[in-house]
């Protein structure tokens, strides 16, 4: 179409610097307020000018939001989609306006796109399981689930359900209890876990959350009844709150996803694509449209013994911050 | 405290402006001078007028719905999730079951109907407070539709449902169409004046009759070729206009929609003039239910999918923009023109924002901000 | 027998506290105006709603006979459609509509699916002309007078066809010359063969219109009579269950030589910058009653209002109370100087219709039940008792919401609450408006009690013969302007018509 | 004489039971009993009913707040936003700042007494609607939250923090303390009946007023017994308790809390009765945002965190908590008691869901029934 051309001038007259659109879920959640600093950090080092901007997790606020971004004469649009499969007319809308789009973390299905750069979700809900299950191959399980509402949810509990589902069905492990906490609140998993305790008679031994704020509530529930520490319990996301009972022994695990190396590696893409220049990847995914560029990276199971060559090596959070609350001496 | 006005023979009948609208114009002109300037004049660019009124069209829909609903005396807080299960029912007979594009739209309708139909019939027979029914079926359709869909989202439809949010009208039937409703609002007016002569009612002066239907026409016309520079009048704006016209129509022509009036303003003085104040009500919600089943095929044309998420929070949306309108939350006032400037102001905070490339945490605070600020001068200006 | 149009026979009516009708029976004579005559509380009211559908069939026992035929109407609109037509006592209008809007709303012009406006804006401007109001039917309700609304009610009333038309106390809002209005519309409308069931407490009304009575005492019915038999008396007698040989109890006051009230040059602009009154001149003093008459929207209600600090407004003059200049800026700071205001709207600007008897009469004085600035519900209890027993309130008990009470009652409540904070100063606004006559002897009892405490009464009355039995002294309002001041001995009706008229002569 | 009676001494004050409460609480008891039913008696197990005192906490210190705000005439959407930036506000002053628990505690106090203080403030001397002003508030402070701390979870507080969430207390205390209140209770009647005695009032009958006695004092002891059988009184219950008592005392025993009353039910009756208007309405939301302050408090001190999404959503299950209870929207009408049986029934709803582990969207399904049920019987049972 014909697209708006009163201000062509001054975009161009801006043109020699590259603009590149960032759209963010929300940033209800720690982990994207990391991703969108580093990826602004990476983008800005490599000459190009980004435009941030948040959709407090509305899907069509999402697409309207891509839409403003699209009429400001973009060189490439990075899209952190709240939901994969939402969001393919506007991306045909950036197609149609030879805007190259790049899928950061979570793909978009059915339309054209250049590059997906992402963590596998369903492997992030089997390494939580794996984790767990090799720690405690038998015993009660608690699932405490995400977000009603959040595709994404689902996909970390079909991953979960990989690994123990067969070990469910060989009669090693029992299912007590399947719990979603409504928007991932902590206040939620806080009272789903009492309660799955009171039921349960304290009888669980591991619980399988997605994420670190939910654990987060599920602990303060173990905590009051003494069994922080000893009942397992999964994560997600490495938050600071999240490392840090990791290294108080409260936690568990958390699936670490290099944030600082996504964030980055997108940015490179997303400048590449700008200048027009072709992407390579080693795998691909179809997206039910066609076959997408996979640059794949691997998330990263952490437990206690792994926090000083993930997190803190990364400069994700700092050793201080993540011992915070541990005494000196116990320190590594 | 006591109101007066020395009446004049000739003040018969006093035609006075429609001031409510009028500030609220002002209002809106103001937000958009001050995002086009911020944004270089972006804001005003043909293609960002496209948008915004692209942008708008759910919550219109919604606010028009909801205008009665709280004229009426009541608020539904369940069109989210009303928004929800219908778009998302709609994918799934669809893309599950293979039903075509305008069986499915009606469907959609019918069941928000059904839904409104329910929730009516608590409120209305059962004087159960809306707030709880709407907040129990806030919570009920969102469950239902986890249910159906399992948590998948649904994607994608056919093209033909996909062009409901996406496509736009082409020039010329643009063009054809603003022509139309130009001729017939001069057709209407010297209609009605012949009719209030014959009659020997009060005639304004011509200038005022026919300068009003000038300025009409020529924001009419204004905006069809701002919109035509682009690529067009966007369809979920036309469903919005159409729309607005009939319940515009509804509320000021019929006495269905005198009687709500009635209801919301004084419910005893209703009752006793002989309204059937339940079954009215219940008229209400199912209006209000089949909107929201329109709004659900907008959004999920638009997305070109369903989710389970859907429409989450549209209610409070859809109240601001009606409250922003001047409808009274006491009930028995409100007007679909200002639900419609509402929605199109909460859009263009929205779409300036994002505009300028607010940053996300400012943004909550200056929509927050400008919302009470928009409201705030539509009152002092009233008081003047 | 046959003759009547209308028979109720053994009409019983309970409320969960109450049993407001108990075997009543009403016949009505066609082409009639039949009065029905009562005490606050007697159910006439009630006995109207189980008429026109307002309470349904089988919320009643007994039975109805229209043109001898049976009805039981299960809503108003089956009522409306059998041609019954009913004025409500408590005015059904809707403030946010237009006048046009109100006088059809639920009429036929309406029901169509599309509404023809001009047709109705021609028909609300015939209706209008007939009970002599002159406005622009696109005006909003809420902007208009009590009077005016109770006129357009009236108007209302006359849009549909109607075979029984029923007043429920149309004219306790009007001034005189709308009740002139009113009642040559109802003697025109009995030459065309429409039945009216009148009901008033101004009995002069009565004896002037009706053709028949019937009187109801506690829900039953005492009598039914010709005009010609009866005095007004003799209704009297019968409503109150005893004799009352006096209607305007008035004693000769000790008056004091200290003002009370004392204004000066007072002129007071409303929020658009309007003059509402100008250069008023007047005083009160402790122990005397001065009344204030005028026509309606002469500004007396505006006058006090602004006064008392509840109208927004440029002010300017000297007010005094108790030879202290004030300037008084808010309803609180009046209270504080001993003023005391009891609206002429009681149900809009007197009281809580939701909340309990005592709560309301203990709203201003709460301070008199408090100990240690907490509300002791013994005090507050003894204290409602005692006022409300002085005022001879009629009510189950004192935790029910006033809005549950009869007119009459709910006036008494507004009184008390009002007396009960020990005014120096007491402006009544149409005290008496839709009282009965016992009760009104029991008010104006009240006020020479008061005026022989040293309260100076201000009594602002749009019924003449209340101001002129009442008063020590007479003050006329016409079109915002003080127009005649009179000595209790010195005022007649003609004169003070005369000034609130604006001093032209009339005969 | 039948119907108005002339008033026999007797019958000065009916002293009917308050049937509102009274019907709740069974509709409470109907809710326990299934639940109780469907979860072989866990559900009304010391522990679990420990669990249910303390999880309803939060919404029961809204709700007491919100009652007043709704009595009054209006309505506080922002009360979730507040909740998230007070108890955001405190974890980021004694994790980041080092304060100690008491000044971090009245900070958060004070700080929501503020956000309380601004939106009255617009509400009360500029008459911007409540549903607009506190609808900006609600995207204001969740704006100053993600702002402020940059959308970082912020944990873990001192030990003394924790504890306000989280502790119990002791068996002795709490005997004790249901014993004080008991022989108030007993003191209360005996001399508030010597009291009417010399004033010449009523008495009823002493087997009522010491029956009522007995009934609550048994209730008292049995709670605390159950309570005690676990770890003793939860101190977020107990907080609640002394919130609600000093509540009640305000609403019916202060003339402020009289003046609500009057406010809501007639603003221009109470205006022209010399009550100021604006400045109670300024109270009243000073007071909800100092609640939603303790409320905030409570939450981060019970997740031993603070997250940018604390509070989310909290408003609509307070207000839900106070219609539930019987406050009407409309204003006027409404008690403390009432708003916290409501958020015991609501917290019961969620409490007895997940204890029986049923599925994600059938909880949506069943509360929001559940929900409309419950007000419906309400409603049915004080018709009768
Ligand atoms: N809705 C109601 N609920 C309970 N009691 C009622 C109700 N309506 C009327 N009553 C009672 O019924 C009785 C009759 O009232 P009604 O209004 O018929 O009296 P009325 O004769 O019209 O008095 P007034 O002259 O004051 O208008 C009164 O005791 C009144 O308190
Ligand atoms: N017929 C009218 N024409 C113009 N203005 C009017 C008319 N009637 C009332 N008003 C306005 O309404 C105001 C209200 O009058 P107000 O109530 O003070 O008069 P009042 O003498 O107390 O009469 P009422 O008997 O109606 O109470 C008047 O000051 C006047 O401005
Ligand atoms: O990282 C997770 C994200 O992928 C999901 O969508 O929301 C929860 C987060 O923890
Ligand atoms: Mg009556
Ligand atoms: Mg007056």
């Amino acid at each position: 179409g014909d697209s708006s051309t009163g201000k062509a001038s001054s975009s161009d007259s801006a043109g020699d610097k590259l603009k590149i659109g960032l759209s963010v879920s929300d940033l209800t959640l720690e982990r994207w307020q990391h991703d969108r600093d580093f990826f602004v950090a990476k983008a800005e080092e490599m000459g190009a000018e980004v435009v941030v901007q948040s959709a407090n997790g509305d899907e069509a606020k999402q697409l309207s939001q891509i839409q403003n971004m699209l009429s400001q004469d973009l060189d490439a649009l990075v899209i952190i989609a709240i939901n994969s499969d939402s969001l393919s007319t506007v991306v045909e809308q950036a197609n149609a306006e030879d805007v190259p789009v790049l899928a950061y973390d979570r793909l978009i299905n059915g339309a054209d796109i250049s590059a997906y750069v992402s963590f596998d979700n369903v492997r992030v809900g089997e390494m939580q399981a794996e984790y767990l299950v090799n720690l405690k191959p038998d015993g009660n399980y608690f699932l405490m689930g995400g977000s009603p509402t959040d595709n994404n949810a689902k996909m970390f509990r079909e991953g979960q359900m990989n690994i123990i589902q067969p070990l469910v069905d060989k009669g090693d492990i029992t299912i007590v209890g399947d719990q979603w906490a409504k928007d991932w609140d902590a206040n939620e998993a806080l009272k789903i876990m009492e309660n799955a305790l009171t039921a349960n008679k304290n009888n669980i031994d591991v619980v399988v959350a997605s994420n670190d704020n939910t654990a987060g509530g599920a602990i303060q529930a173990l905590e009051a009844q003494g069994l922080a520490g000893k009942v397992l319990i999964s994560g997600q996301d490495a938050d600071l709150a999240g490392v840090q009972r990791i290294a108080e022994g409260l936690q568990t695990m958390t699936v670490y996803k290099p944030i600082k190396a996504i964030a980055e590696k997108s940015a490179e893409v997303a400048v590449q694509l700008a200048k027009g220049e072709e992407v390579t990847a080693t795998d691909s995914v179809n997206n039910g449209q066609m076959d997408v560029p996979f640059i794949k990276l691997d998330p990263i199971s952490v437990g206690k013994d792994e926090l000083m060559t993930t997190v803190i090596e990364d400069e994700f959070h700092s050793y201080d911050d993540v011992y915070k609350n541990v005494p000196e001496s116990d320190r590594p | 405290m006591i109101n007066e006005q020395t009446i004049k023979k000739e003040s018969k009948l006093s035609f006075k402006f429609d001031l409510q609208s009028y500030t609220l114009i002002l209002a809106l002109i103001f937000i958009a001078i001050i995002f086009t300037f911020f944004t270089d004049g972006e804001f005003l660019s043909s293609r960002n007028i496209s948008n915004l009124f692209t942008q708008m069209s759910i919550i219109a829909v919604l606010a028009v719905g909801m205008t009665l609903v709280i004229v009426a005396g009541h608020i539904d807080l369940s069109v989210g999730s009303i928004v929800g299960v219908t778009g998302g029912i709609a994918a799934m007979l669809q893309v599950w079951q293979g039903w075509s594009t305008p069986v499915v739209v009606l469907a959609a309708i019918i069941i928000g109907g059904l839904i409104g139909l329910w929730q009516g019939w608590w409120v209305a027979y059962r004087a159960v407070p809306a707030f709880i029914v709407t907040l129990g079926g806030m919570l009920i359709f969102r469950g239902v539709l986890i249910g159906l869909s399992d948590g998948q989202t649904i994607s994608s439809l056919n093209p033909s449902f996909k062009q409901i949010g996406n496509s736009y009208l082409p020039f010329i039937p643009g063009y054809i169409i603003a022509a139309i409703a130009v001729i017939l609002m001069i057709a209407f007016t010297v209609n009605s004046r012949r009719k209030r002569k014959e009659m020997g009612l009060l005639l304004l002066p011509s200038v005022i009759d026919y300068g009003k239907v000038t300025v009409y026409s020529v924001v009419l016309v204004v905006i069809t070729y701002m919109l035509n520079r682009y690529l067009g009048i966007p369809i979920p704006f036309l469903i919005v206009a159409v729309i607005a016209l009939i319940f515009m129509f509804i509320t000021t022509k019929t006495a269905f929609g005198r009687r709500i009036y009635a209801i919301g303003g004084n419910p005893e003085a209703a009752a006793l003039s002989g309204i059937n104040i339940k079954r009215n009500t219940l008229y209400v919600f199912i209006s209000m239910g089949a909107l929201a089943g329109v709004a659900g095929v907008l959004l999920t044309a638009r997305l070109n999918a369903a989710t389970v998420s859907a429409g989450n929070s549209y209610e409070l949306d859809a109240i601001a923009a009606c409250v922003i309108g001047g409808t009274s939350l006491m009930g028995g006032k409100g007007k679909i023109f200002g639900a419609i400037i509402g929605a199109l102001i909460m859009a263009s905070i929205d779409n300036g924002m994002s505009m300028m490339n607010i940053g996300a945490y400012w943004q909550y605070i200056v929509k927050g901000l400008i919302l009470i600020l928009a409201v705030w001068v539509d009152i002092i200006s009233k008081h003047k | 027998m046959t003759e009547y149009v209308l028979e109720m026979k053994g009409i019983t009516k309970e409320f969960p506290s109450v049993k407001a009708l108990d075997n009543v029976t009403f016949s009505v004579r066609k082409g009639e105006i039949h009065a029905l005559c009562g005490e606050n509380g007697a159910g006439k009211s009630t006995l109207m709603k189980v008429l026109s559908g307002v309470y349904p069939a089988g919320t009643y026992s007994g039975k109805i006979l229209i043109k001898g035929k049976e009805a039981s109407f299960k809503n108003i609109k089956e009522s409306q459609d059998a041609g019954v037509a009913i004025i409500y006592q408590e005015l059904a209008l809707v403030g946010e509509m237009t006048i046009a809007e109100n006088l059809f709303l639920g009429h036929d012009l309406m029901r169509s699916a599309v509404i023809n406006w001009n047709e109705i804006y021609k028909n609300s401007m015939v209706a209008l002309e007939k009970v002599g109001l002159d406005l622009d039917p696109q005006m909003k309700v809420s902007e208009l007078t009590v009077g005016k609304q109770q006129l357009l009610e009236i108007a209302k009333a006359l849009t549909k066809e109607t075979d029984i038309l029923i007043l429920d106390e149309p004219t306790a809002a009007l001034t005189e010359s709308d009740v002139a209005v009113l009642i040559k519309l109802l003697n025109e409308l009995r030459k065309q063969g429409v039945t009216c069931i009148y009901i008033s407490h101004k009995l002069g009304e009565v004896m002037e219109l009706a053709d028949s009575v019937t009187i109801l005492r506690d829900g039953q019915t005492i009598s039914t009579n010709s005009i010609e038999y009866l005095t007004e008396e003799m209704i009297i007698t019968k409503m109150v269950g005893r004799e009352l040989t006096e209607l305007f109890p008035y004693e000769v006051h000790e008056i004091s030589d200290e003002n009370v009230l004392h204004v000066e040059n007072y002129t007071s602009y409303n929020k658009s910058g309007k003059k509402v009154v100008s250069n008023i001149n007047f005083n009160v003093k402790k122990g005397e009653i001065v009344g204030f008459s005028g026509l309606m929207g002469a500004g007396r209600s505006e006058l006090f209002i602004s006064l008392f600090g509840g109208m927004p407004g440029k002010k300017e003059g000297t007010v005094k109370l108790n030879d202290k200049t004030v300037t008084i800026k808010s309803p609180a700071a009046a209270i504080k100087e001993g003023f005391a205001y009891v609206s002429e709207d009681r149900k809009r600007y007197g009281l809580v219709l939701g909340m309990d008897i005592a709560k309301n009469t203990t709203l201003i004085a709460l301070n008199k039940v408090m100990k240690l600035n907490v509300i002791s519900q013994a005090l507050e209890v003894r204290a409602a008792e005692e006022i409300t027993t002085k005022m001879k309130l009629k009510a189950p008990n004192l935790d029910i919401e006033v809005g549950k009470l009869s007119g009459g009652n709910q006036q008494k409540v507004v009184l008390s609450k009002w007396i009960m904070n020990n005014p120096k100063l007491l402006i009544l606004d149409e005290p008496t408006r839709g009282i009965d006559v016992g009760a009104k002897y029991e008010i104006y009892k009240i006020m020479n009690e008061l005026v022989q405490q040293g309260v100076g009464i201000v009594l602002i009355s749009s019924e003449l013969p209340e101001v002129l039995g009442m008063s020590d002294r007479i003050l006329v309002m016409c079109e915002g302007k003080i127009t005649g001041e009179f000595t209790r001995e010195e005022a007649t009706q003609e004169k003070v018509m005369m000034c609130a008229t604006g001093g032209e002569k009339r005969d």
